[in-house]
């Protein structure tokens, strides 16, 4: 009897042997949807402001946002919230999609959005089954004044392409660059950052010893959608029912 | 010595049927006439010799060709950008017998159409000994002899109800 | 020695085409020629009936042994229900064949209606293996099921497959029957007085004179039946691989699978009609029906059924493929690349690879042996992968969950089972030789019509065949 | 049965290069609107081009809409061409010879059609001929052949090149006989084309074998075109797009579309070139069985695509079932689509005299394909709005002015460029109807003449 196997990822020689594999632990126990992260997210990566219209043209670029579900009958209703963005999976769908590889993994575990070599099928936004991906369809305004506020480090997306959470690559490159090891919590992304009640929790899954290690291997822990064999990166941990205390 | 052809027009197929059957009786080798038609008959309607070719290579080389162009291409860029997509092998064969499938078949077209113009041996540079009423269903045989037989050739195009003759030396 | 029939004012010149033309008999020479081996019983046919009788009677001792040790396991009845699937894959689907030439009207299926009408029979024998592999089926509640558990009677669960099953048995023998009453008739005429054979036909021929209207009856009535024999084919097919060999595996969604079932069923069933005509003209002195023309047509849809076969396999394949979740990872593992892959692959090699290999060659297609060789590896293929088929499925030891999520291993056959595949399929042909003594095996109307509407003219310099549209 | 009415060699020169030779007024005023209509259509597409997919009505759930359609839609078209050409050619029949050519025709122009559709639906169309093209080595890499988007352009790209070698191949006898009535420039031109064609027999008969070798080779190619691009569909993880039944489903449901469309470009050229001498009923209704047989073998697969989805009953797969058939405007969507691509071609079973009528048969034909676009749309726009874990907003997809311009427009080029063909070139293959009334016989049986072919 074989039982459920996946094909390893392939590690072509080319590329070097993966140092680090960035993962994400979010504890949906703490997290009180207060939406910090996306601001955080959209400050940093130079996301469009999402105007009025862009909410009735259901057009909204957010590269994370909070899933609210309500469960339970009047007056004892309870509030769920699970924060979504990109799952950065090892077996992305989005991937292989793609006809002029604008979307890979990289040999740290991340997928990887190329801008200029997007053509816009936007049919990576149509096999995400987490529905992270973003499209320009209109070209990004800033009012005059913000100009400034925008992050040098990150490229202005042009209208046409996709966009999708980077795990803020910018700073991941800025903290390994040219560095053997980096220190366990060292940098963050932007959402991790913002966090006030630390729901989200960011490290490579490589050292046994980083936070992200250990916590997802919390009994609590589980993936989004396991049963498509996606393996995602980010790891969640359930919530912990007052009641059952 | 030079080489004469000559063409007879026939309003209806048994009298150039009659031509063919005359001039090879008369002692023209069925490989030296040749029969002009605005559309297809049976085959050997006139008794003309069979028609040889060997167009059925052309596919299986066009076939041939595609499938290396195919492997060439597919093999070479998955192997020259070795980058990761879906946790998929680096070296796909599924695609890659799609694609490989594809440029199979477009080579043996392409190829096929180039044998069927090569083997009715157009295009040619003259349109030699020829008349415009053939297309309107008229049948013109076309006799080619040494110069000194063409007389006995013209009269048996004649004998045999030619509405006309013309000669090209 | 053509000159027979050919409306030729000088038959002695010789002239182009006139060699590869068939040879031309009258209608009456057909009857008298048919009806005479229709009534004939050689020893070569008695003893052929008797080892197929015999081995058909060890399979129903090995299926005796089989049910007395009960229906609780389903990988014990693996092979009889794959034994199930290839009967109805290959012998019931070769009906099909004369229903779909007489649609187009091809005058070349005229000698071979009627023995593809005979094979369709098997249905009835079929109809009885389904009782058996319905109480190997383990109960569907918590598993899919084709009937979405539409109510059937307490008493007979699964009435609806079998209804479906007796519909389409019902139907081959309408088709076969109706098709057969001229000639019926015609050997009640020309039988001699006091035979059995004779009062039999007389019975089933039940009266027949060929008036005007029976005939346009016979004709209109053929293409109708002929039409919903397709149609439940169809139909037929879904239920048993969605019942034995979809529904027993969690989470195996595969919508492509019926309809590949049907087209393996159309080129088995070709391939059917193929051997058969084969073995006639050999063995059965039929040499004068079944000539280069038949075998040279035939081969063209062999041909493209041989194509589809890798086309559909290939259309599911990949989807599962590229969608690379667990449960369909299995599900390739279990069908394909796992225990089951030799299996696959040699039915593959026979019935994809061999048959293009051969008939992309016109001369092979072109002859009496190259389309039965091809044929007979079509059959073995096709067995072997209706073994792969449902075996895998039945060898499951939990058909319930939601996925797949163990890969089960290869099942070699014992002594029983190889028993009950022989045992069956040599039961399906002694059937046929049966009823091929019950009606003649050439149609002898068909031909006939065929005859009066084909005529050998001379066109200018050359001779040509004339043929006349039926209507 | 089909040859009853026996036309002169020249009498069909006459009839079918009439409009060749002379510019009847009609053909003038429908090119010109039409031409119109389509540079209206162009400059829709630059406008788009110039300022972004915004302007269509697609979403955040619904990334792909009525562009993608149309373009199944087109390729689905583009299907005829072949279907008829070449399997009436492989089987011989008879009544294949005058709709052969204007089939074959309308498969390049509705595949160059199709082949805008992806680049006007792409977010930078201006780099998109990297992706069917490698050209541009800046990016210092080729495409993706793991990628289906890959896949197609391969596809389509071999199709139109065969069908398009398919139509000239058949034209060469023709141009000769265009260049011997002609005079002048157009005597030159037809001259070159036909590459002083003489019509030996070697010609004749390698233009038979073309015809067989031809079609049996762009089969399987046809096959495989629609296939690939249900593939799309197919292998991405999108519930209701998850189907192995997709590619036969989309082959057959092609050829469906297909036939009616020849059917009804059949009945326009009866009408608009004075055909009638060529295309009778026996024709369409040949075409009306063809489409009834069609219509049921689709109808077997899209009914095996509901039984497997609904088959394990997972709430996945029920949602979009629920959306699609009980959700308006889906559901009457739905229905609209049922009734016209299956209930009413099928029925036709019953009515041969309908089968007959070209009146009806033409608004019959027309039906099945607005039926088969409703079908692609259903098929691809309900699993999209649907993401069912999740529960931020899903939207529900309208198509904008300027999608609705572009698929409108779409079929003004179609039939425009159909017209300018019919113009320079016969749309019936003059030498295939000389042989056919050349091959027509009769046969006695008792005291009726049989009509009867003769075969080789």
């Amino acid at each position: 009897m074989t039982t459920l196997q996946f094909q390893e990822n392939p590690t072509p020689t080319t590329q070097r042997p993966p140092r680090h594999h960035w993962n994400m632990v979010v504890d949906i126990d703490r997290c009180t949807s207060c939406r910090a992260c996306v601001i955080a997210c959209e400050a940093e990566n130079n996301i469009p402001i999402n105007t009025e219209d862009r909410f009735t043209q259901q057009r909204v670029n957010q590269w994370i946002r909070i899933e609210r579900y309500w469960e339970g009958e009047f007056p004892n209703v309870k509030a769920r919230y699970i924060p979504m963005l990109c799952q950065h999976c090892d077996n992305a769908p989005c991937e292989p999609v793609c006809p002029v590889y604008a979307t890979y993994h990289n040999n740290e575990g991340l997928n990887v959005q190329v801008y200029n070599r997007c053509v816009g099928t936007r049919y990576c936004a149509n096999a995400c089954p987490y529905h992270a991906r973003n499209f320009n369809y209109w070209e990004p305004v800033w009012p005059e004044d913000f100009r400034n506020y925008l992050n040098p480090d990150v490229t202005i997306r042009s209208r046409g392409i996709m966009e999708k959470c980077t795990f803020c690559v910018q700073r991941i490159r800025r903290a390994t660059r040219g560095r053997q090891d980096v220190a366990d919590g060292a940098f963050a992304p932007a959402c991790v950052q913002a966090c006030p009640s630390d729901a989200l929790v960011f490290g490579d899954i490589l050292d046994e010893n980083s936070k992200v290690a250990k916590l997802s291997k919390n009994e609590r822990h589980y993936m989004v959608r396991e049963v498509l064999g996606t393996l995602p990166s980010i790891t969640y941990l359930k919530k912990v029912e007052a009641d059952a205390l | 010595m030079a080489n004469q052809r000559i063409l007879g027009l026939y309003p209806d197929p048994d009298k150039a049927a009659e031509a063919m059957n005359r001039l090879k009786h008369n002692g023209f080798p069925a490989e030296d006439l040749d029969i002009y038609t605005g559309s297809p008959f049976p085959e050997g309607t006139f008794g003309e010799h069979e028609p040889q070719h060997r167009l059925y290579v052309f596919p299986f080389a066009g076939a041939v060709i595609g499938f290396s162009l195919a492997m060439l291409v597919t093999i070479g860029t998955q192997i020259s950008y070795p980058l990761i997509t879906g946790g998929k092998p680096i070296l796909s064969i599924p695609p890659m017998t799609i694609i490989a499938y594809e440029f199979t078949m477009l080579g043996a077209i392409i190829a096929t159409v180039v044998g069927i113009l090569f083997e009715s041996r157009i295009p040619r540079r003259t349109l030699g000994v020829y008349d415009e009423r053939i297309t309107d269903g008229f049948i013109g045989i076309v006799v080619s002899c040494p110069a000194e037989r063409g007389r006995a050739a013209e009269q048996s195009l004649r004998a045999s109800g030619a509405v006309d003759i013309k000669t090209e030396a | 020695m053509h000159s027979k029939g050919h409306e030729a004012a000088h038959a002695g010149e010789h002239l182009h085409g006139l060699e590869d033309m068939p040879p031309i008999m009258t209608h009456e020479e057909v009857s008298r020629d048919v009806i005479g081996r229709f009534t004939a019983v050689s020893w070569r046919y008695m003893a052929v009936m008797g080892v197929l009788a015999l081995l058909f009677a060890i399979g129903l001792v090995a299926f005796v042994i089989r049910a007395v040790g009960g229906f609780d396991d389903t990988s014990d009845w693996g092979y009889f229900v794959a034994t199930m699937g290839f009967l109805t894959t290959a012998f019931v689907s070769a009906p099909i064949v004369s229903a779909g030439l007489r649609f187009t009207k091809a005058h070349w299926r005229r000698p071979l209606a009627r023995l593809a009408e005979i094979h369709g029979v098997t249905a009835l024998l079929v109809l009885l293996m389904v009782i058996p592999a319905l109480a190997a089926l383990p109960d569907p509640v918590g598993r899919a099921d084709i009937w979405f558990d539409f109510p059937s009677p307490d008493w007979f669960p699964h009435m609806w497959t079998m209804i479906a099953m007796a519909a389409l048995a019902l139907c081959t023998v309408a088709l076969l029957w109706m098709h057969a009453l001229p000639d019926l008739a015609n050997a009640r005429d020309h039988l001699p007085q006091g035979k059995v054979r004779r009062n039999v036909a007389s019975f089933l021929s039940m009266g027949v004179i060929g008036t005007v209207r029976f005939w346009r009856v016979l004709y209109r009535g053929g293409l109708l039946l002929g039409a919903l024999y397709i149609m439940m084919y169809m139909a037929v097919q879904t239920i048993l691989s969605a019942e034995w060999s979809l529904g027993m595996v969690p989470s195996w969604k595969d919508s492509m699978f019926p309809a590949y079932q049907v087209m393996k069923g159309l080129q088995a069933g070709t391939a059917v009609v193929v051997v058969t005509m084969f073995v006639l003209r050999t063995w059965g002195g039929y040499e004068k029906y079944f000539g280069i023309d038949q075998f040279w047509s035939i081969a063209k849809p062999l041909l493209a059924f041989s194509l589809l076969w890798f086309y559909m396999w290939f259309a599911s394949f990949i989807t599962f493929w590229y969608g690379r979740q667990p449960s369909e990872i299995n599900l390739i593992q279990m069908l394909f690349l796992g225990p089951w892959a030799v299996p696959f692959f040699s039915s593959m090699l026979l019935n994809f690879l061999f048959p293009l290999g051969m008939f992309i060659w016109n001369p092979i297609r072109k002859s009496i042996v190259g389309p039965t060789v091809v044929a007979a590896a079509v059959l073995l293929g096709a067995l072997i992968d209706q073994v792969r088929v449902y075996v895998a499925p039945m060898s499951l030891n939990n058909h319930f969950g939601h996925v797949l999520a163990e890969v089960p291993v290869f099942q070699w056959p014992n002594i029983l089972d190889i028993a009950i595949v022989v045992g069956f399929i040599s039961g399906a042909i002694l059937l046929f030789t049966l009823v091929a003594k019950l009606v003649p095996v050439v149609s002898i109307w068909e031909v006939g019509e065929g005859l009066r509407l084909v005529k050998v003219r001379k066109f200018h310099n050359r001779w040509v065949r004339v043929i006349a549209k039926s209507h | 049965m089909y040859y009853r009415r026996t036309v002169s060699d020249a009498q069909i020169n006459r009839e079918l290069l009439d409009v060749v030779f002379r510019t009847p007024v009609w053909w003038v005023v429908i090119v010109s609107i039409l031409g119109l209509l389509v540079a209206v259509f162009m400059s829709t597409f630059g406008l788009l081009m110039n300022q972004g997919l915004g302007l269509t009505g697609l979403n955040r759930p619904v990334f792909w809409g009525f562009l993608i359609t149309n373009f199944i839609f087109w390729v689905g078209i583009s299907h005829a061409g072949v279907m008829i050409s070449a399997i009436l050619r492989l089987s011989q029949a008879e009544w294949r010879r005058p709709m052969v050519r204007a089939a074959e025709t309308m498969t390049v122009f509705s595949l160059m059609t199709a082949l805008l559709m992806p680049v006007m639906h792409a977010g930078r169309p201006w780099r998109i001929f990297y992706w069917v093209f490698p050209y541009d080595f800046a990016r210092g890499i080729w495409p993706d052949v793991r990628s289906p988007l890959v896949w197609d352009p391969t596809a389509i790209i071999t199709y139109l090149t065969s069908s398009s070698l398919f139509v000239f191949t058949a034209l060469i006898p023709d141009f000769a006989v265009i260049r011997d009535r002609a005079t002048g420039w157009r005597k030159a031109i037809y001259g070159a084309l036909a590459m002083n064609w003489r019509g030996t027999p070697q010609q004749w008969k390698l233009q038979g074998i073309a015809g067989i070798l031809l079609s049996a080779l762009i089969l399987p190619v046809f096959v495989s075109v629609h296939s690939i691009v249900s593939w799309d569909f197919g292998v991405s993880l999108v519930p209701g797009w998850h189907v192995s039944v997709f590619a036969p489903y989309f082959v057959i449901g092609a050829v469906l579309s297909g036939v009616s469309a020849v059917l009804t470009l059949m009945i326009l050229m009866r009408f608009l070139f004075k055909l009638q001498n060529y295309i009778w009923e026996e024709h369409i209704d040949a075409l009306g069985r063809l489409l009834i047989v069609v219509a049921i073998g689709w109808h077997f697969l899209f009914w095996l695509d509901i039984v497997f989805a609904l088959w394990t009953a997972e709430s996945v797969e029920t949602t979009y079932w629920q959306l699609r058939l009980l959700t308006p405007p889906w559901s009457w969507l739905f229905l609209l689509f049922y009734v016209f691509s299956f209930v009413i071609p099928t029925s036709l079973w019953l009515f041969r005299k309908v089968r007959r009528s070209f009146v009806w048969m033409f608004w019959i034909s027309i039906l099945v394909n607005i039926g088969m676009f409703l079908e692609r749309l259903i098929i691809i726009v309900p699993p999209l709005m649907n993401k069912d874990a999740f529960t931020f907003q899903f939207g529900t997809y309208r198509p904008s002015i300027v999608e609705l311009i572009i698929v409108g427009g779409t079929f003004a080029l179609v039939a425009f460029l159909l017209l300018m063909f019919g113009k320079f070139f016969p749309l019936i293959p003059l030498w295939e109807e000389k042989e056919g009334q050349r091959l027509v016989e009769t046969v006695k049986v008792g005291n009726v003449e049989v009509p009867a072919m003769i075969k080789e």
